[in-house]
């Protein structure tokens, strides 16, 4: 794959179909490191399948996925995560019976070192594990201005709240890459300035690469670099804000919605 | 004094209490009620075993009865002396290398470990290929294998000694043994409960997608709740073969598991306390409503008990508390020290902020 | 919150019930405590041992020694750990001076442990595995072991029937039938018949026409059949679909009133070994106990029934020869019962076993006919 | 083994097939369009055959006004048991319903316990059934031969509504998508009250069928058949009709043949049956007929 030498996370001629329905075809895409770049597409485009492909969730018939060079499709979606791909839910899938704290703790899980035996027997070596743990959890929950709801059970959370529940969860496996399936959804316009200011931060302190799918136009053109367009499964358009904003094919997958006032 | 070792201190002396407590009792009650408690204690023990694979991994096995047939034989060909076991298996001959050595009371906890152990390999071997199968799949497969355990039991008759049973097992299980084992099991759930790798089994109950999208091996922490569960279904049933001395195979057959079902249901699935507390309360209940259904006889006035009552009541139970009641009396909620501490007036007493464990309390 | 506060006293309640006891006994009547499979997986048989037990008081006074006598039932659930739990109960809470029941020999091997360490004399009506009294001086049974019925079986078939292969068709998650059909081969083989298929079902089994295919391939000269009258019923309406003609045999698990409508026509020519024809040697009590049966309940009177009554009159007789209601003094007196007349014959008690005849009948015209009679 | 006893094996296995088929419809449409294992359907199947039994004995009803009487009942309590036991709990995880299920399940058998007794009773059943034929060594009852023909006549019933009837069309559109079917205007409730009525009536057939077989009805009779013939419907493929009568006859002929071929062996029967069972759950879930879901993320 040289001509993807370049990149971090790469896709080559992806291929998926749900019995004889094409979900996803010869889909190529790369992202590099550092980068932040949107996918965006009509409902049904088949952003979500991408993501799922990326993550394990799907294996594709077709094609191959590419990680930091290595060749990670079919892997499960634990390999991935712990290899540096983390990923948030378009319909939130947050450990509902677990405390905040407790779902974030959920993906340092796989950091840890220290057997069942000595977590069970209560170890110092786990404890201190289990500590150390706490702490960069509290760490980050302080940093989404969650720390006071640590100790809530996520399933009462307001909607707001659970996704940023849902991003510091998937920022506690330590990725390299993030990706976010709609961010937004569900927010009011302050809400979403303000995940806008969020993630460009959290990219910057952490040095992420990150990938997003979103229907609000505002934020995608906001702070992605690049966009990728995706319809019927088929990648029709690449590029800038603003030459995505000017496609031709771009405008008439998106006539009739609604959501086309990006001005 | 730190919050730690407040509880360590808490727990040493709740531990000498209850230790205390069940000296009292052995020496002043009859052997009735110190039998019905030692039931209760290893109703505990399984109770537990099959909440942490239920309730706390979520993952709804119908097998517990095949694991605890399991440690019960373990506990039984280890322990049988060996002139009887010269005896039992008149049929075939028992094989080797039961037949040649049997251990003495000493090593009586050993051969519970080594019932537990059977429990945990039965549970691998189970749990390795099924595993893999979700929700009801997995109910009806590891139904299937328990059920092909009591087949094996059955037909095994070099080993098992069929549907004739070992009889003569020693009866070491007194109440200090039921009590350390069901000490050790809740101790040591708890702990994996609420550690890192209980959060783990947890996040699957919760969203087995969103688990392994965070880094959770699915399999890996399945297996691992099966096995520990298999581990104290083992030795519960080594406990309970020798607490009633003798073992066949319709010791354990499906009603067990349906009894043990209906317990972590009323206890709460997920929650320990719960499964503590009804456990308990199922082994005593189970022996004082005996009057509501045996026929009462009043010189010249008969009136016939309803024969049944007991199992059609629990039945009936299970049912209602699915629909209405659907938490169960503790729901996932865990009687700590925090709470204890917090009922009943410890000053100041902060446990929030970054206190470690459970901080929900009801 | 409250609720499990509730949820708490409730229980401490109900457990200071427990502890401190319910109900005040006066001294008065002596208690014997049933021990009985009344629910669960083989609840028919309790409830027949219970149903005959009950049958004494019609044609007995109930007294001894001048006090009434009381019975005390317990349900075990057809399962051991209340069977222990049971035994124990009636022993520490209920004070019976003797304990009949439970009516399985699984079940009795887990109550025999306790009422031995307990030393109150325990008996079995119907548990006829060789283990339930092996080991044990208070664990007694009113019926003969598996391995003697099944080698009168062996020899009716050998010797009467003239039978030199033989098939067994027996239940393997029982103990009954499968001491039973082991021994019967064992013994068959040993007076030098063949034992041409020695073949299995399971408990809950309702389709026995593979077996039986096999069976009637195998040409056998006789049929063997040690179950109880639950399978027996089905598998002879089967086999005589299959167009088998065989003489069938079967032991005392057959011996209930339901047989007749289980089997249907198909009954007929079926031979068991049982405890009891009128025909040999019915004892008084024995006849009593048919009529009051059949005022009571109508139908046939059904072994297991029978041999709870046994086991009544077996203690009644025991209390009066001890003369004391010491159950160490009873578990004496039981042991050096001699020639007693009980509703299923005349029984001596040797090696804590009734020593019986065993009657051979066969099912003609709607009855049971008497064939043969082999004494102890 | 000759081919007239092969013979003779493979008409017990077709006849003990087909009621396990009989049974496995009902629990396959349950679970095609709930997708739950309704536990108390082996209950449901004792209680037909009771049903039969009490109006047949007991009120002396004439055979066939007897047969549709039990089997219009049963389907009315498998009405019930959806309206009272499982409606309630339909929104609820899995695991809920599940323990729903294997509560009622024990509950009608504790029932029967308590209200019947646990000596079984002796049905009786009509002469044409028990009539006998010989065709050269191998002698076929009636009841051999009339439960498949009377199973292939259910099946094709069945099959003509659920594929060609409104209600059918609308129980296909629920086990397709609940949801999107609540949302075109379908009362779902009613369409899942249909199909337990369905499945009970054919487990109500069954039931009677069983008793006209083994004439020996109690209490527990319907939990080993229930499990052999669900082990038929995951076989022969979850949710799918011709699947569950497939898989019927296979785990007949299994049981069956394993017999026949060894009988030395036949104490592990049971075992063989569940070894299948896991088999298909491991290799095939989806079973011969039946087809994929895949889980949405």
């Amino acid at each position: 794959m040289s001509w993807k030498n370049g990149a971090f996370l790469a896709l080559d001629k992806v291929s998926l179909n749900f019995g004889g329905l094409l979900a996803v075809s010869d889909f190529d895409f790369i992202l590099r490191q550092g980068e932040l770049v949107g996918l965006i597409g009509p409902n049904g485009a088949g952003k979500t399948t991408v993501f799922n492909i990326i993550t394990g969730q799907y294996e594709p018939v077709r094609g191959r996925v590419f990680f930091k060079g290595q060749d990670i499709t079919g892997w499960r979606p634990d390999r991935v995560t712990c290899a540096g791909i983390a990923r948030t839910f378009q319909n939130m899938r947050l450990f509902g019976g677990l405390t905040v704290l407790d779902n974030v703790l959920v993906s340092r899980h796989s950091k840890l070192k220290s057997s069942v035996l000595a977590a069970a027997f209560n170890f110092p070596g786990y404890i201190k594990e289990e500590r150390e743990a706490k702490i960069k959890a509290m760490g980050l929950l302080d940093r989404l201005g969650l720390a006071d709801l640590a100790h809530m059970r996520a399933g009462n959370l307001p909607y707001g709240q659970q996704r940023r529940v849902e991003i510091a969860r998937a920022l506690a496996a330590d990725p390299k890459v993030l990706l976010l399936d709609e961010p937004a959804a569900g927010m009011n316009p302050e809400e979403t300035i303000r995940l806008m200011e969020f993630i460009s931060g959290v990219r910057n302190e952490f040095g992420l690469t990150i990938f997003l799918i979103e229907h609000d136009m505002k934020l995608v053109m906001g702070i992605c670099e690049r966009i990728h367009v995706i319809d019927y499964g088929i990648s029709i358009a690449e590029g800038t804000p603003k030459e995505i904003q000017d496609d031709p094919k771009v405008i008439s997958a998106y006539l009739g919605e609604e959501a086309c006032d990006y001005s | 004094m730190s919050d730690k070792s407040r509880k360590t201190f808490l727990m040493i002396i709740f531990l000498c209490v209850l230790f205390i407590l069940v000296w009292v009792s052995d020496k002043f009650l009859d052997e009735y009620t110190m039998r019905v408690i030692r039931t209760g204690l290893i109703y505990i023990i399984a109770a537990i075993s099959y909440n942490l694979i239920n309730g706390i991994a979520g993952q709804f096995s119908l097998g517990p009865n095949g694991f605890m047939a399991l440690g019960g034989y373990m506990v039984a060909l280890l322990m049988l002396p060996l002139e009887q076991k010269k005896f039992v298996w008149f049929l075939k001959p028992l094989i080797w290398p039961f037949n040649s050595f049997s251990f003495t009371k000493a090593f009586f906890p050993l051969a519970i470990f080594f019932g537990g152990m059977a429990g945990a390999l039965g549970a691998l071997v189970v749990g390795f290929p099924t595993l893999r199968l979700r929700g009801d799949y997995l109910a009806i497969a590891t139904f299937g294998f328990s059920q092909i355990i009591i087949v094996l039991a059955n037909n095994l008759i070099s080993v098992t000694n069929g549907a004739l049973g070992i009889k003569g097992v020693p009866e070491y299980a007194n109440i200090y043994w039921c009590l350390a084992w069901a000490i050790i099991t809740v101790l040591f759930t708890t702990n994996l409960a609420n550690s890192s790798y209980g959060r783990a089994m947890k996040s699957i109950r919760d969203d087995e997608i969103a688990a392994e999208s965070m880094g959770i091996s699915i399999f890996k922490h399945k297996l691992l709740a099966f096995v520990v569960s298999g581990f104290f279904a083992g030795v519960s049933g080594g406990l309970m073969t020798s607490l009633i001395t003798t073992i066949s195979p319709s010791l354990f057959s499906f009603t067990m598991t349906f009894n043990l079902l209906i317990i972590i249901v009323l206890g709460g699935l997920g929650s320990i306390t719960g499964s503590v507390i009804t456990a308990f309360a199922f082994a005593i209940l189970s022996e004082l409503l005996r009057f509501v259904e045996s026929p009462i006889n009043l010189g010249p006035i008969y009136i016939p008990g309803i024969a049944g009552m007991r199992m059609l009541v629990f039945s009936f139970l299970l049912v209602v508390l699915m629909i209405f009641y659907r938490r169960g009396i503790f729901g996932e909620k865990e009687l700590s020290w925090d709470w204890v501490l917090s009922r009943f007036g410890s000053k100041n007493h902060q446990g929030v902020k970054v206190c470690p464990g459970k901080t929900e309390h009801f | 919150m409250r609720r499990s506060v509730i949820s708490f006293t409730v229980f401490t309640v109900l457990l200071s019930f427990m502890l401190f006891g319910v109900t005040t006994y006066s001294a008065d009547p002596i208690r014997i405590g049933f021990n009985l499979e009344i629910t669960g997986a083989v609840a028919g048989y309790g409830q027949m041992g219970w149903e005959g037990a009950q049958l004494v008081r019609e044609f007995v006074p109930m007294e001894v020694l001048g006090r009434p006598v009381e019975f005390v039932l317990v349900d075990n659930k057809s399962d051991k750990v209340e069977a222990s739990n049971a035994t124990s109960r009636l022993i520490e809470k209920e004070k019976v001076v003797a304990i009949i029941g439970p009516m399985t020999s699984g079940a009795m091997i887990a109550a025999g442990d306790i009422a031995e360490k307990k030393q109150v004399p325990i008996l079995g009506p119907s548990t006829t595995s060789p283990l339930a009294t092996q080991g044990k001086e208070y664990v007694f049974r009113v019926c003969y072991t598996d391995p003697f019925q099944a080698e009168i079986g062996a020899k009716y078939a050998y010797e009467d029937l003239g039978a030199r292969k033989a098939a067994v068709l027996f239940d393997i998650a029982n103990d009954y039938c499968v001491t039973l059909g082991q021994y019967f081969k064992d013994s068959f083989e040993k007076q030098g018949g063949d034992i041409v298929v020695f073949t299995q079902c399971s408990a809950g089994d309702q389709d026995f026409s593979a077996q039986l295919t096999a069976i009637k391939n195998a040409n056998p000269d006789v049929i063997y059949l040690p179950n109880y009258y639950e399978e027996v019923g089905l598998i002879l309406r089967q086999a005589k679909d299959l167009g088998l003609t065989q003489p069938i045999l079967s032991a005392d698990g057959v011996d209930v009133d339901e047989i007749w409508g289980l089997a249907g026509s198909s009954i007929e020519g079926l031979m068991h070994t049982a405890h009891w024809h009128e025909k040999a040697g019915m004892t008084d009590v024995g006849k009593k106990y048919i009529s009051a049966y059949k005022e009571k309940h109508g139908g046939e009177v059904n072994s297991f029934g029978a041999l709870a009554a046994d086991c009544v009159l077996l203690v009644l007789d025991a209390i009066e020869r001890a003369g004391s209601t010491d159950p160490v003094k009873i578990q004496a007196a039981l042991q050096a019962t001699k020639d007693l007349d009980v509703v299923t014959g005349n029984i001596s008690i040797a090696d804590n076993t009734a020593v019986k005849s065993v009657v051979i009948r066969e099912a003609k015209d709607g009855n049971w006919e008497f064939k043969s009679i082999v004494n102890p | 083994m000759n081919a007239s006893v092969f013979f003779q094996q493979l008409i017990n296995g077709m006849s003990l097939g087909s009621l396990y088929a009989l049974l496995a419809i009902g629990y396959t449409m349950v679970y095609g369009i709930l997708r739950f294992i309704n536990f108390a359907h082996s209950d449901i199947f004792m209680v037909g055959a009771y049903f039969a039994f009490f109006s047949i004995v007991i009120f002396r009803i004439p055979w066939p006004i007897a047969a549709i009487l039990s089997i219009g009942l049963t389907a009315l309590v498998g009405m019930a048991i959806d309206r009272v036991a499982y409606r309630p709990v339909r929104d609820a995880p899995r695991i809920s319903a599940l323990i729903t299920a294997v509560g009622v399940s024990s509950f009608l058998e504790n029932l029967g316990l308590v209200t019947v007794g646990a000596r079984p009773k002796a049905f009786e059943s009509p002469s044409f059934m028990s009539k006998l034929f010989h065709i050269g060594d191998a002698a076929i009852t009636g009841v051999a031969i009339w439960v498949p023909v009377i199973t292939l006549g259910f099946l094709i019933v069945m099959m003509y509504i659920v594929y060609k009837t409104k209600v059918g069309m609308a129980m296909r559109a629920v086990s397709t998508d609940i949801d999107a079917t609540r949302l075109m205007g379908v009362d779902v409730d009613k369409v899942i009250s249909y199909t337990f009525a369905l499945g009970s009536a054919l487990a109500a057939v069954g039931g009677i069928l069983w008793a006209c077989k083994y004439p020996k009805i109690s209490p527990l009779m319907g939990v080993y058949p229930g499990w052999k013939a669900f082990t038929a419907a995951v076989v022969g493929g979850i949710g799918s009709i011709p699947g569950a009568m497939i898989g019927g006859f296979i785990i007949g002929l299994i049981e069956v043949m394993t017999v026949a071929i060894s009988p030395g062996l036949s104490g592990y029967r049971d075992g063989v049956i569940f070894l299948v069972l896991v088999i298909f759950l491991l290799l095939r879930p989806t079973g011969i007929l039946g087809e994929t879901l895949k889980e949405k993320v």
